[in-house]
């Protein structure tokens, strides 16, 4: 399931930050993006996962293929771990927990509440539910945020094996994952600020 | 010249001032504000210009 | 999507205010209304159903805040938003959850409010009935305003000052309805009313609200 | 001169209004002396009502106006949500307060006349609560928009607020009047019935409404051009920042 991004513009609070964006991932592909903090990643990514409309050019992808996880987990305190991964599951509509499970070695805690978990543990919760998404592509901000070695190392074991079942992910993370994926640096597609063209466009551009 | 109001004379008269006071301020307000916003704009306008 | 309501009624059980919250509120405002007005039941009959609809009316606003709230806080919305489940589905499902853990209690226990405030005898069926029918449009009137101010740090006064005013043409019927049934008149065309207006609600907002909740989540 | 959405154009709204505005400002002041004076000095005192009757010319072009504007501010929602254009956003934001004014007007003025009439500053009438609960409805629309900091995504708030807000206030509207009968008079002005208020009177009061619908035009092309300046402002400092 190819991801196409064409010529795409992104605003944040009504201005552009990114623009003239181009790029595919193809099944099996990985996509690092790399790029100083509030370049306008986070915005790229809720942009390409369809939370956030862009200004200019379009994400070409099939419908149902995105999964999403930002720094947040979306965990719910008083639901245990197979309750949490059980709602996604439904809500997905995919059956059985399992392979998350094993794949993010959450056996152990499959009945603690998400709330008496550690930041490692919440972060590798919510990085399983991708699993129990059945989605080909991720997308992912940040995802080894409060990870420590070996789950980064588990981590990175889970994105190669959902490449090697054809899926395809995009990452904005600063760390290396030993993925043999392509880089993409956003810093150079920064939006140039606009002369005052007073032309009219949906932007605050329109107001200079 | 003015009209004989009779009995509701402060009625009608207080209407009327109310009335007219709140035009009035609506007015000034907004007078006011369109001066401000557009010297705020001249003072960055400038500033970018110059 | 019954999933989404099921995590959402466990979650209200779980946390334990869900349910207290608004009939605590409810029994509140009950309770005091005689000290307001005096405990002569003649007049206290007179003004049950009005008092014990805007009850109702309260509480229910009491609890709106939190529908979204959690689910704003810890990112799920981000992550529904991006699941299979339309909005509008999400949407319904939480004032379904908002009715169930707020709005049908009231009804239950409204009847037992009622004899506080001394409501005749033939009144209470129409309270009830007025209730049930009511409530849910409180509930997605609600949601619309919930979902209008969900990112707003101090969301909730604006949201009560956005929401009351759309809750007028329940209010009146729904009371009306109350008030009828306890004088033992005709009840049917503000029943009518009530029922139309929610059915109405139930069928149009949440759409509006989906609208709202993708914009407030950009 | 090319379609209408063109003066949705921020730039382009800014020129025209400069050359609109003086004239509409001098023809609203002119219309609106004229209408008042008239009203008041020269007409004669109604047979029942004493000279309260000269009250009408405040509180029935206001009445109007109040509903107006909230119509004029459901269309340029509704142009924003459709159209996407700035300055149609911007109206609305502008004319909510000439709006909320004009309701406090119509309810001053309707208490102050209904005191000698029903004895009470205040009845429960359909058509004043009717116009109460207008007054409320632009309250959470004006108090939306200050509670919003993104302009975009409070632009679109209030717009849907203001299209739900509508079908409610007109379910309001008929479910006041089944609550309680009602102590207003007739409509002064109504299309269908036949001129039900002398034309002595009626003259000056069309004059006094076309004051009133001046004064509007010309205060929301005045506060449209101020939120338009706020609004290049904003974005030339957030350039700044970026730059």
């Amino acid at each position: 399931m190819t991801l196409t991004v064409k010529n795409l513009t992104i605003s944040r609070g009504g201005i552009p930050v990114l623009e003239g964006l181009n790029f595919t991932l193809a099944p099996g592909k990985a996509l690092i993006l790399r790029g100083p903090n509030g370049v306008g990643k986070t915005t790229l990514l809720r942009t390409v996962a369809g939370l956030q409309p862009p200004v200019e050019g379009d994400v070409i992808c099939g419908p149902e293929t995105i999964a999403y996880a930002a720094h947040s987990d979306g965990l719910k305190g008083t639901l245990s771990v197979s309750e949490n991964l059980h709602f996604w599951a439904d809500i997905f509509g995919t059956k059985g927990i399992q392979n998350a499970l094993d794949g993010f070695d959450l056996n152990s805690l499959v009945d603690r509440p998400a709330g008496a978990l550690s930041a490692g543990q919440k972060r590798r919760l919510g990085l399983a539910r991708l699993l129990v998404t059945g989605r080909p592509v991720w997308i992912l901000d940040e995802p080894t945020v409060s990870l420590d070695v070996a789950s980064v190392a588990m981590f990175a074991d889970a994105v190669r094996a959902h490449l090697s079942e054809g899926g395809s992910a995009l990452i904005a993370t600063h760390i290396d994952l030993g993925l043999d994926a392509e880089v993409l640096d956003v810093g150079p597609f920064r939006a140039k600020p606009r002369s005052g063209t007073g032309g009219f466009d949906g932007l605050d551009e329109s107001f200079l | 010249m003015m009209p004989d109001l009779g009995k509701y004379g402060d009625t009608v008269l207080s209407a009327y001032a109310v009335s007219i006071v709140l035009l009035v301020i609506m007015v000034a307000l907004s007078i006011r504000a369109s001066r401000k916003a557009r010297a705020e704009l001249q003072k960055i306008e400038g500033r970018r210009n110059g | 999507m019954i999933a989404l309501l099921i995590r959402d009624m466990k979650l209200a059980m779980r946390a334990g205010g869900g349910f207290g919250l608004g009939l605590s509120f409810f029994l509140i405002v009950t309770v005091l209304v005689p000290f307001g007005v005096g405990p002569e039941s003649t007049l206290l009959a007179k003004i049950a159903p009005g008092i014990l609809w805007l009850g109702a009316l309260l509480a229910c606003l009491l609890s709106l805040d939190r529908i979204f709230a959690l689910d704003w806080e810890d990112g799920s919305l981000d992550l529904l938003a991006t699941s299979p489940l339309p909005m509008e589905g999400v949407v319904t499902v939480k004032a379904t959850a908002h009715w169930l853990t707020t709005g049908l209690p009231l009804c239950l226990a409204s009847p037992l409010f009622g004899l506080l405030l001394s409501l005749p005898a033939e009144g209470y069926q129409w309270l009830v009935a007025s209730l049930v029918l009511g409530t849910p449009a409180l509930s997605v009137i609600g949601t619309f305003g919930a979902a209008l101010t969900v990112g707003l740090k101090r969301g909730g006064l604006l949201m009560s000052l956005l929401v009351l005013p759309l809750y007028v043409p329940t209010l009146i019927f729904g009371a009306e309805v109350a008030r009828r049934g306890a004088e033992g008149l005709a009840t049917t065309t503000p029943l009518l009313m009530l029922a139309g207006i929610t059915a109405g609600t139930i069928a149009l907002l949440p759409f509006a609200s989906a609208l709202v909740l993708r914009v407030n989540l950009r | 001169m090319g379609s209408i959405w063109e003066y949705a154009n921020p730039v382009k709204f800014i020129r025209t209004s400069e050359i609109v505005l003086p004239w509409v400002s001098i023809l609203a002041t002119v219309t609106l002396i004229a209408g008042l004076v008239w009203g008041f000095f020269f007409t004669p005192d109604d047979y029942r009502q004493g000279s309260t009757v000269k009250i009408i010319y405040l509180h029935v072009p206001a009445a109007l106006m109040a509903i107006n504007v909230w119509f004029m501010m459901l269309v340029t929602s509704l142009v924003w949500l459709i159209r996407r254009h700035h300055v149609s956003a911007l109206a609305a934001k502008a004319a909510a307060p000439v709006g909320i004014i004009m309701t406090l007007i119509a309810l001053v003025t309707g208490a102050i006349w209904g005191q000698p009439m029903w004895g009470t500053w205040w009845a429960w009438d359909p058509r004043l609560t009717s116009f109460l609960i207008l007054f409320l409805f632009y309250l959470g629309y004006i108090a939306l928009w200050e509670a919003i900091d993104n302009p975009d995504t409070a632009a679109d708030l209030t717009a849907v607020l203001c299209i739900v807000g509508s079908v409610f206030a007109v379910l309001s509207r008929y479910a006041v009047n089944f609550w309680n009968q009602g102590l207003h008079q007739g409509a002064s002005l109504s299309l269908d019935k036949k001129e039900n208020v002398a034309d002595v009177f009626s003259t000056p009061l069309y004059v006094c409404i076309a004051g009133f619908v001046l004064l509007f035009i010309a205060l929301v092309f005045l506060r449209t051009r101020t939120e338009i300046h706020k609004r290049r402002t904003k974005a030339l400092l957030a350039r700044e920042r970026l730059g």
